[in-house]
């Protein structure tokens, strides 16, 4: 209860306490209404007939799949230029949840474009990209796991993490040289002449709120586990040098 | 900084330097691909710069590690940094010596391995170019993934998990000038975006690596 | 020529040593004691500026020649191609005043490969002479030095420090430096219970 | 009660499946690890307390 208490990790346990309960139930109820919505209540596409429901995982999870990285992109900055513990940390936590939505992205990916293409996989850029965003989520994590001291680990990470989105969009680039798709364009935009049909376009907003939420309320609650289980070693460590 | 050059370079082709390997581990590689995909020639040749490209790689790969992990345990590695050095002019020689020593072989190499795997004729310029253009990204890639993993544990898998997905790029643009030039296609833009991805690394990395190194020593 | 003020050193983000000053002028030397573990080599490590520290200004670290446990030596290179390679990335010639101090000269061409535990350690010492550097940082300079070895050592330091150099050196022996020689036990500054570290902001 | 997903069916049930558990399992797997640092945690602090 001394310096801890006015540390910036007690602050952050202290909000996220309070706002985790809140994100996490309104996380809930977005998925649930987005979810039912779309898969009860939504007709099916003239073309892809009732496979179009995928959308409703398939493009959130893409989403977060990206914007995971690139929170982790921006914690890593502020641990670099601030050197503000909870941001490394946050970053660490943000990892596998970015791996995950990878994989989910990837699998219903696979289990749409079986039926539309003929095919499980192909080797299109969009694709291809999302599996080499997934290999980066497994170095990132793994050298997170390798590095005993926890500053160096995140340093060394976060330099990683700068490296190798550049690395990332350069591949993005490669690949879209490499090989024009099959994929379709961008779901989204803004510009509503090119968006999906306004009957898929709302359930599906209400998805990506609820994936948003959902990835927001793991953050939280992952930082907090790892700012618990760094104090658990400083105090550990302390004691152990006594 | 030449005296860390002609040491390196001293070190690797001396007893136990581990000059050639890569080489050799090339070499196998490319032999072993026929008994994986079958002997007919216009399969082979189809395959083949991809396959010398990635055999290139994975025999620059190979010798990563020993690029700091040698100096790291024997204590030169920070006597090195105390010196009167910039420790991104070590990174960038540590780079060019293994370029040297890896890189330089496996581009001298891949035209003759070619005739192995039936290489298209008008193939053999555009791949040597193409190597000797993308290996010096493979080295300057590999030194920062080395000073990502000096002094950790079962570092030598790790390095290799890190390292191949920043290998995608110069992989694809490389193996497509290759490809190209085999298929008698015109080959300029891969090329360019090659060497904008080695000029880019060369430029950028050795400040990454460095400042990676500085974290990893102390 | 080196200079700490109130310096805080730490390994592996736990504080060992805090409040450690010192000053080395031309002609000083510093003896270091302290029982295994207590941050001698963290603290010489840090004023080398392989690691920063926690608190505190470290002042003089460009004049610093730093030896630690490890000598940096090349099994596949000779004697005179070791030092030489040390002279050159110091920016130095002169090998020959190391090889006689240290008493090499026989084994000029030899493999570092080849030699003794001992003559090992006489080649790493010798590495400090090639520097040009004037503050020795030593972390057990001794270890594995037969009798007649550490009496040259002895006598090179006791050189170097005639010749207007600082040496600040972590040892458990008497190196005979002389009565002038300060010693500075390391187990006073250790760091106590919850103080400063990286790991403040979880404490 | 299930809309008629046609000959599509599988497709759909088992992209919905696959992600479902996906998230249950990364969600669960979260908590679990949040109670059980929580409780090492607390034992920790309780020990340094009372010493």
């Amino acid at each position: 209860m001394s310096l801890w208490e006015y540390a910036n990790p007690v602050r952050f346990i202290r909000v996220t306490d309070r706002v985790l309960p809140v994100v996490a139930a309104s996380a809930l109820g977005c998925l649930v209404v987005g979810l039912v919505w779309g898969f009860f209540f939504t007709p099916d596409d003239y073309r892809q007939g009732s496979t179009v429901k995928i959308i409703y995982l398939h493009v959130p999870a893409a989403l977060m799949a990206i914007n995971a990285w690139l929170m982790m992109l921006v914690a890593s900055l502020i641990w670099v230029v601030r050197r503000h513990h909870v941001s490394a940390l946050a970053a660490r936590a943000a990892a596998p949840v970015g791996a995950t939505m990878t994989v989910i992205a990837l699998a219903t990916g696979a289990i749409w474009g079986q039926p539309m293409w003929g095919t499980w996989w192909a080797w299109d850029p969009r694709l291809t990209s999302f599996l080499i965003l997934f290999l980066f989520y497994l170095g990132y994590m793994a050298l997170w796991e390798a590095i005993e001291n926890d500053d160096s680990a995140a340093d060394l990470t976060s330099i990683l993490c700068l490296v190798g989105s550049v690395f990332a969009l350069l591949s993005r680039y490669a690949v879209n040289f490499w090989n024009q798709g099959l994929h379709q364009g961008a779901s989204l935009s803004l510009d509503k002449e090119e968006n999906v049909a306004d009957v898929f376009y709302m359930p599906l907003l209400v998805c990506i709120a609820g994936f948003v939420l959902l990835f927001v309320a793991l953050v939280f609650l992952r930082t907090q586990t790892e700012i618990r289980a760094r104090r658990m070693r400083a105090i550990l460590a302390r004691e152990r040098m006594a | 900084m030449r005296a860390l050059l002609w040491r390196d370079l001293a070190l690797a082709v001396r007893a136990g330097g581990g000059f050639g390997l890569g080489l050799a581990f090339f070499l196998i590689v490319t032999v072993l691909v026929p008994f994986g995909v079958g002997p007919e020639t216009a399969r082979l040749s189809a395959i083949a710069p991809g396959i010398l490209w990635i055999g290139a790689l994975l025999a620059c790969l190979l010798s990563l590690d020993r690029i700091f992990a040698l100096d790291f345990e024997d204590g030169t590695l920070d006597l090195l940094a105390t010196a009167p050095l910039p420790l991104e002019g070590i990174v960038a020689v540590k780079a060019l010596a293994h370029w040297i020593t890896t890189g330089l072989p496996l581009v001298a190499a891949a035209p003759a391995l070619g005739i192995f795997l039936s290489l298209p004729g008008p193939g053999y310029p555009w791949l040597f170019l193409s190597l000797l253009i993308g290996t010096p990204a493979l080295s300057v890639i590999g030194t920062f993934g080395a000073a990502l993993t000096v002094g950790l544990k079962r570092g030598g898998l790790l390095l290799s998990l890190l390292v191949l997905p920043l290998y995608v790029p110069t992989l694809i643009f490389g193996a497509e000038a290759a490809r190209r030039g085999a298929a008698g296609l015109p080959v300029e833009t891969p090329l360019l975006l090659l060497a904008g991805v080695s000029a880019g690394a060369l430029a950028l990395l050795p400040f990454a690596a460095a400042a990676v190194l500085r974290v990893s020593l102390r | 020529m080196l200079e700490l003020i109130d310096v805080s050193v730490a390994r592996g983000s736990v504080p060992v040593l805090e409040g450690v000053s010192l000053a080395l002028g031309p002609g000083e030397a510093l003896v270091l004691r302290g029982p295994n573990g207590s941050g001698k080599t963290t603290l010489l490590r840090a004023v080398a500026g392989l690691q920063p520290a926690l608190a505190g200004r470290i002042g003089g670290q460009e004049n610093v020649a730093y030896a630690g446990h490890a000598d940096g030596l090349k099994a596949s290179l000779s004697v005179s191609e070791n030092l030489r390679f040390w002279a050159a990335a110091f920016g130095t010639r002169d090998i020959s005043t190391a090889l006689v101090a240290y008493d090499l000269s026989a084994l000029e061409v030899r493999w570092a490969g080849n030699l003794s535990a001992g003559q090992k350690r006489r080649l790493g010492l010798a590495r400090l002479l090639v520097t040009g550097r004037p503050v020795w940082v030593l972390d057990e300079p001794t270890v594995s030095l037969d009798a007649a070895s550490v009496a040259l050592f002895a006598a090179a330091v006791r050189a170097h420090l005639a010749q207007g150099g600082a040496a600040l050196i972590a040892t458990h022996i008497d190196l005979g430096l002389g009565a002038e020689v300060g010693v500075l036990d390391v187990a006073r500054h250790r760091a106590r219970f919850p103080a400063a570290s990286g790991d403040e902001a979880f404490l | 009660m299930i809309p008629d997903l046609g000959k599509y069916a599988g497709t759909v049930l088992s992209a919905y499946g696959v992600s479902l558990v996906l998230i249950v399992a990364l969600v669960l797997v979260s908590v679990w690890r949040a109670r059980r640092v929580r409780a090492a945690l607390d034992e920790v602090e309780r020990r340094r307390k009372s010493a």
